[in-house]
């Protein structure tokens, strides 16, 4: 097959998928077995691309012109062969661990769940692969509206609560920050595409490209950049699975993809070096980061120390790209695989946690590690790759933050990375701690998890460890991003 | 002259004639076939014209009785008008087609006949005056539609039908005397009535006061007309009691006609310089279709009646149509035609999905809706569709119309209007969004569980037009073509 | 000033208000609709007048008078006079159904009826 | 002097608050008008007005007073807004009217486009002396067609509404030997009036009149012989159900005439299409549709009428 097939390949497979999955809803043994094989197609068809773009090939692909001028059309470059990797590589181990939970938690509307999962993958492909705004923008939306039926799963009036905020912020941010933002950028520059040094120098002076800099910034609200954060933890009300999906696979990935993209192939790192606001934008990459870290300190409830934990981790993201030193921008991009592979694990042990032992807050955790070895193996493995200790993903990433603040004699985000590191250790440490070394409660006679799902959060903690060993692959792709190799 | 030369006419009298037809006849089965076939008959009459335009044929004059202009009356097609023709004669056949079953549970059975007779003159009537190029024909045709529509409204089952068919006679009635007050000023100041006509003498006599008053006269009639806020408490009860057929037909046809109408008066007979520049129509119009763009969704939130909110959100939205209007750039104007032509399929497939409800539930209440979406899959999957478009999601036609009124806005700098379109996309979002909880997301009432689908009849015609919401989202070849060529006639002058 | 000129439309403006006021401010829908017919009777007289010629002879050929009146507006308001008298027509009997449904043709007594149906949906 | 009266009754039916007495004071003031379009030159207009206005609307105000009562409520509300309206209103017109040309000024510029083509060459194009109905039938003939199917229209609203009324009898008035007497009138007079109609529709080339007001006349002469004769007898002449199948019958007679002319690849309404000679063809086409307008006028007034005078009062 010809790269541009296997794109479109890449693309209609989850939402094909998702159909079948639709229609097979009567039969579930036949549905859960598509909702394995579907991935494992994606994972495929995304690795057979691999080499090529590896090779610098930019495989592409135009569906059809929408408006005069605009185009739905897709190309892939490394970065978002990055984000598309990481999500193929995830997306499997995530069904077969959302077989395992709603199974096992017997929820209702399954089908519904499982296309909608599917569609939201199709979403984030979309969004890895566009090859202009409006094509973003559009995945984007998808992505969003996709992702709705699964946050308001359980349909009672908390889930929908969460819901409807999720959605609110989300959809509000879009159509009112970004849409207007990409209207401009397309009357100032006369074009969305996505171009290596960007489309915006000499269009617009520095106060307006700051102003566009911000509705970017935070029209982009699945990037999570504080304030704008609250619709993930109000998110938390999903099921687990829903919760990785959002945290790791595809939704917040999106969003900093997204930012990443405007970022480097919109404005351009060197026109970002001239903007007085880029510094602004460092500003407040750095204080969320604090501010974040600072707030799961003090949360009992597992998963919402774990959302605030996802807003903090997402700020590295913007903070390495906006520190404007080659090797900090590829720890940005080494950090969406890192962190999406750190957190997946986490959520899953969390989520095995729920089903076998209905827990949900951290003080509950006393001696859980004996009761279930391998749930908890994983998440102290997630945990301290959260840390960023080595040999782990998260040191890989934070390695290279460091290296490039230290090259661009970045202190203050020197300092913003050391302190947030220790704060992730202080609201780690102590889970491991409290499962391992504390007396268990008397009453807790339960299990491991379900095997679907241990094996789903062993298989992500090995990468999370294999990540750190061979990096090759994703590094190759973060120096090809225009501006990450010195 | 050939077949080709007289489908301007064909596009009218087909209906025309089939009304009185079904009458005669008097039997309902024959009245719906015979509807259903004029009906057609003049889309395909109104696609012939279409073609031509689209192949370059220029303007068409067809000079009836074979008096030349401005002795006698002329029609006129042109890209504007044949687009319009179009929507209008294509609504006619979905709503027909659709019409049978609902109308059987809905009407009683020795009134249907003239139901189907009075849709007819209502497709006539607007077809006639999107075509005509005559100012007086035009009013003459406003109240062929208009009559019939009174009658339609009023066959609704609860008895507010009646008193919002009257309040909708009276103030149409009021809007349709103002119209002739002021084609009687311009016929006494230039001795004419034909629209290519007027426009070639009004520039002379743009500082009359005369005309002056005749372009108020017409502004505020066809205001009347088109429900424009605050102009607009007659439409929301009317398109609430009336049969599903009937809201759903007038919904994506009336209105858009007065919209076009006022494009026609505004841009081809007054023209630009004098309606905007001299008169300064949009100070007034901008504000108020900004108002109404606001506050008419957020009153759309608060109805129960399903109907009742699309009817409010239909008022908002021809709100949109002015902005584009009296944003009155050549890529305001595409904006306002291109949400024309868009409004008019989502409200379409939202009011059919509504009556095919209306068939199964009895009632668009939405406290009788919940869990609707599983008892219903594909007549609530229309109407999400028909909603996302409505709010402007990406790949629906919805999301063409946003994108050019907020290019408008950028280009001219108005980022205030910029922030009204935003807030009303979001509040769009709201009352969809209540009804997609309550359809999906809250548990059916017991005793009701299981499939309960609406008949193929009712869902073909439904799904086609949800479908066209998503196709004219994604090939916009034809809907900003047309438009825009239609611009390129409406500021070159005479129609 | 060309007073005598112009007086007859300044009569037929007070006419036709005459009638528009009626038709807003009166609550009877009877009396709404018969305003709404002295508006537009007085919007024909308006018309005729404009075709009217002075000294000019009935629009009808002969070989006596040179000099006709404008025959065109004479057409138009026939046909407006008809368009007139439908609307009325149906007016009428939707007036007579309401009573029916009502009791009432007072604007006001049939507000209060809707406005309560409304809150009982509610 | 007309105008002085027309004001003076405007303004009694305004204040008036006996609807009976404000359908009366309707009537004559389209009375009145029709005497100041005969004092403008309008016959026709004139002849219609009085049918019409004078004489169907009042009917029919009448017939629905019978159902509804005849007394309005005084309301107290606040006129201020309706009053500021019609104010601002008044206030454009009279702006707008300020530099217009002069009544009956021969130059104004309604006199000088169109309209002197019609009297030049209206008997040369039509052969009908009546400019009127040479305007109305032949230049502006698909006015007129539309003017039919809104008479059409109506009737069929009007049938949605009410129903076509069925053939019970109304309560007649007077003692019997009273009716004994009308009917004898009646019988007296209406031969005559069916005369009077025939010779308006066909004479209307030629003198004011034409299908409008014949249709008016033939119906007012139904009108009476039901008055006296009630229901029963009339539905024994004309079924209430056949009217609006003539009514239909009316506007479909006027299309057809009009598409005739499309098969000899002639533009809709080209009566010069019909016959060998153009000016035979319009005075052919221009009988039929008048034919076509007077049947449906005709049919569609009396099925109105017979749709609200059989209708019960409300108890």
């Amino acid at each position: 097959m010809s790269q541009p097939d296997l794109l479109a390949l890449a693309l209609l497979l989850p939402f094909a998928g998702a159909l079948l999955i639709a229609l097979l809803g009567r039969q579930p043994r036949l549905r859960d077995a598509l909702v394995l094989i579907v991935p494992l197609a994606l994972l495929a068809t995304v690795v057979q691309l691999l080499p090529a773009v590896l090779g610098g090939a930019q495989p592409s692909l135009t569906l059809l012109q929408v408006m005069p001028g605009l185009t739905l059309s897709f190309s892939i470059e490394p970065l978002g062969m990055l984000f598309a990797a990481v999500a193929a590589l995830l997306w499997p181990a995530a069904s077969l661990y959302s077989i395992g939970y709603l199974k096992a938690n017997r929820e209702k509307h399954q089908t519904r769940f499982h296309a909608c999962f599917a569609i939201s993958i199709g979403g984030a492909v979309g969004v890895a692969f566009a090859a202009n705004l409006l094509t973003l923008f559009i995945s984007y939306e998808v992505l969003t509206l996709a992702t709705y039926p699964l946050v308001a799963h359980k349909a009672d009036t908390k889930a929908l609560r969460g819901a409807r905020i999720y959605l609110g912020v989300l959809l509000s941010t879009s159509i009112g920050l970004l849409l207007p933002a990409i209207l401009w950028t397309w009357a100032a520059a006369g074009t969305l595409d996505f171009r290596p040094g960007g489309i915006l120098a000499g269009t617009l002076d520095n106060g307006l490209l700051g102003i566009l800099l911000f509705l970017y910034a935070y029209g982009i609200g699945k990037a999570a950049l504080m304030p704008l954060h609250r619709w993930l933890p109000a998110a938390m009300v999903a099921p687990t699975p829903v919760s990785a999906l959002l945290h790791a696979v595809a939704v917040v990935k999106a969003g900093v993809f997204s930012l990443l993209k405007v970022l480097v192939y919109v404005f351009g790192i060197d026109l970002l070096r001239e903007l007085p606001a880029s510094t602004w934008l460092f500003a407040l990459a750095a204080a969320s980061i604090l501010i974040a870290s600072t707030i799961a300190l003090r949360q009992d409830n597992l998963k919402r120390r774990l959302a605030y934990s996802t807003v903090s981790q997402l700020s590295y993201v913007l903070l390495g790209a906006m520190i404007l030193a080659p090797l900090s921008l590829l720890g940005a991009a080494l950090h969406i695989a890192a962190h999406a592979f750190g957190k997946i694990t986490l959520f899953f042990a969390a989520g095995a946690i729920y089903t076998a032992a209905h827990k949900t807050e951290v003080s509950q955790l006393g001696g859980i590690g004996y009761r279930m070895p391998w749930t908890m193996t994983a998440f102290s493995i997630g945990a301290l790759s959260m840390i960023g200790l080595p040999p782990l993903a998260g040191f890989l990433s934070k390695w290279y933050l460091l290296g490039g603040a230290w090259q661009s004699e970045h202190y203050a985000a020197m300092l913003v990375i050391t302190i947030s590191t220790l704060l992730n250790a202080a609201y780690f440490v102590p889970i491991i701690h409290a499962a391992w070394f504390k007396p268990a409660d008397a009453h807790s006679d339960h299990g491991e998890a379900p095997p679907s799902i241990v094996a789903a959060l062993l298989f992500t903690a090995l990468l999370t460890l294999l990540l750190c060993f061979s990096y090759e692959i994703p590094l190759q792709l973060a120096q090809a991003i225009p501006g990450g190799s010195p | 002259m050939t077949l080709s030369d007289q489908l301007p006419i064909l596009a009218v009298v087909v209906p025309l004639l089939a009304s009185p037809l079904c009458v005669l006849i008097g039997n309902r089965h024959a009245a719906w076939l015979i509807a259903l076939l004029a009906a057609v008959g003049a889309f395909a009459a109104s696609a012939g014209l279409l073609l031509a335009q689209l192949q370059g044929a220029g303007p068409v004059s067809y000079a009836l009785g074979d008096w030349a202009p401005p002795i006698g009356i002329e029609f006129r097609v042109d890209h504007l008008s044949a687009l319009v023709l179009l929507i209008v004669s294509a609504m006619a056949v979905w709503v027909l087609a659709y019409a049978r079953r609902s109308v059987e549970a809905e009407v009683a059975q020795d009134k249907q006949t003239g139901l189907y007779a009075a849709l007819l003159l209502v497709h006539a009537g607007l077809a006639g005056i999107v075509l005509t190029g005559d100012a007086f024909n035009a009013f003459v045709f406003l109240e062929i539609s208009s009559l019939a529509s009174y009658a339609l409204i009023s066959m609704g089952r609860d008895r507010r039908a009646l008193t919002a068919a009257f309040q909708y006679l009276v103030m149409g009635t009021l809007g349709a005397t103002f119209i002739l007050i002021g084609i009687g000023f311009l016929y006494m100041m230039t001795g004419t009535l034909n629209m290519a006509d007027l426009a070639e003498r009004l520039p002379a006599l743009s500082d009359t006061r005369t005309i002056q008053a005749g372009f108020a006269f017409i502004s505020v009639g066809i205001a009347l007309k088109l429900a424009m806020f605050p102009l607009h408490l007659w439409l929301p009860n009317a398109y609430t009691y009336a049969p599903s057929v009937v809201s759903a037909f007038l919904a994506a046809t009336a209105t858009k006609v007065a919209v076009y109408l006022m494009l026609r008066f505004v841009f081809s007979v007054f023209g630009h310089d004098f309606a905007i520049a001299h008169m300064h129509l949009d100070y007034l119009l901008l504000p108020l279709a900004a108002i109404a763009v606001l506050l008419l969704s957020l009153v759309a939130i608060f109805q129960y009646d399903l109907k009742r909110m699309l009817a409010y959100s239909s008022v908002a939205q021809v709100g949109y149509m002015l902005m584009g209007l009296a944003i009155a750039t050549p890529l305001g104007v595409t904006a306002s035609i291109v949400h024309l032509f868009n409004h008019a399929l989502m409200k379409g497939a939202l009011f059919l999905a509504l009556g095919a409800v209306m068939w199964r539930v009895g009632s668009t209440h939405i406290g009788q809706l919940s869990g609707i979406g599983q008892r219903m899959p594909w007549t609530m999957g229309a109407f999400l569709l028909g909603g996302l478009s409505l709010i402007g999601v990406p790949l629906t036609a919805g999301f063409i119309s946003k994108w050019y009124l907020v290019s408008a806005a950028i280009a001219q700098g108005w980022w205030w209007l910029i922030l009204v379109i935003v807030i009303s996309s979001l509040l769009a979002v709201i009352y969809i969004w209540r009804v997609v909880e309550t359809a999906w997301f809250t548990p059916s009432p017991n005793g009701t569980a299981g499939r309960a689908e609406a008949p193929l009849s009712l869902l073909l015609p439904t799904w086609t037009l949800a479908l066209a919401n998503l196709y004219f989202g994604i090939d916009t070849s034809l809907s900003v073509g047309m438009a825009e060529a239609a611009v390129g006639g409406l500021f070159g002058g005479a129609p | 000033m060309e007073l005598p000129g112009l007086f007859n439309y300044w009569v037929v403006v007070v006419l036709m208000m005459a009638g528009f006021y009626v038709v807003i401010e009166q609550g009877n829908l009877v009396k709404k609709l018969i305003g709404l017919g002295l508006f537009q009777a007085s919007v024909f007289i308006f018309y005729i007048s404009i075709g009217k010629v002075a000294d000019g002879a009935p629009p009808i050929l002969g070989d006596a008078a040179e000099l006709y009146s404008n025959p065109l507006p004479h057409v138009l308001i026939l046909t407006a006079i008809v368009v007139g008298v439908a609307t009325t027509a149906v007016g009428l009997s939707l007036i007579v159904r309401i009573h029916e449904q009502y009791g009432s043709v007072e604007e006001d007594d049939i507000h209060r009826a809707d406005v309560q149906a409304d809150e009982d949906e509610a | 002097m007309l105008l002085a009266l027309l004001l003076a009754v405007a303004f009694a039916a305004v204040r008036m608050r006996d609807l009976f007495s404000v359908v009366m004071l309707f009537s004559i003031y389209s009375l009145l008008t029709a005497a100041l379009f005969m004092d403008l030159d309008a016959v026709d207009v004139a002849f219609t007005e009085a049918a019409v206005g004078a004489g169907v609307s009042t009917i029919l105000m009448l017939a629905s007073l019978r159902l509804v009562g005849r007394s309005e409520q005084a309301r107290r509300r606040n006129p201020l807004l309706a009053l500021s309206v019609v104010a601002v209103t008044g206030a454009a017109l009279i702006y707008g009217l300020s530099d217009a040309p002069l009544l009956g000024d021969p130059n104004a510029p309604a006199q000088q486009h169109v309209a002197p083509y019609y009297i030049q060459n209206a008997m040369a194009d039509t052969g009908v002396p009546n400019l009127v109905t040479a305007v109305l039938a032949s230049y502006r003939g698909f006015d007129t067609f539309g003017e039919t199917l809104v008479v059409f229209t109506a009737g069929l609203a009007v049938m949605l509404l009410l129903g076509s009324g069925r053939a019970r009898d109304n309560q007649q008035y007077g003692s019997e030997d009273d009716r004994n007497i009308q009917r004898l009138v009646v019988r007296a007079l209406i031969p005559w009036i069916l005369v009077f109609a025939l010779y308006v529709q066909f004479h209307g080339d030629f003198g004011a009149g034409g299908g409008f007001q014949a249709g008016v006349i033939f119906a007012s002469a139904f009108v009476l012989f039901d008055l006296v004769h009630g229901h029963r007898v009339t539905a024994q002449v004309i079924p209430a159900h056949w009217l609006p199948r003539l009514g239909a019958l009316g506007a479909l007679i006027y299309g057809g005439v009009g598409l005739c002319s499309l098969f000899v690849g002639q533009p809709f309404l080209d009566y010069a299409a019909l016959a060998q000679d153009p000016i035979a063809g319009q005075h052919l086409g221009i009988l039929l549709v008048e034919l076509g307008v007077g049947l449906t006028v005709f049919s569609v007034i009396t099925a109105i009428y017979y749709a609200f005078s059989t209708r019960e009062q409300l108890r």
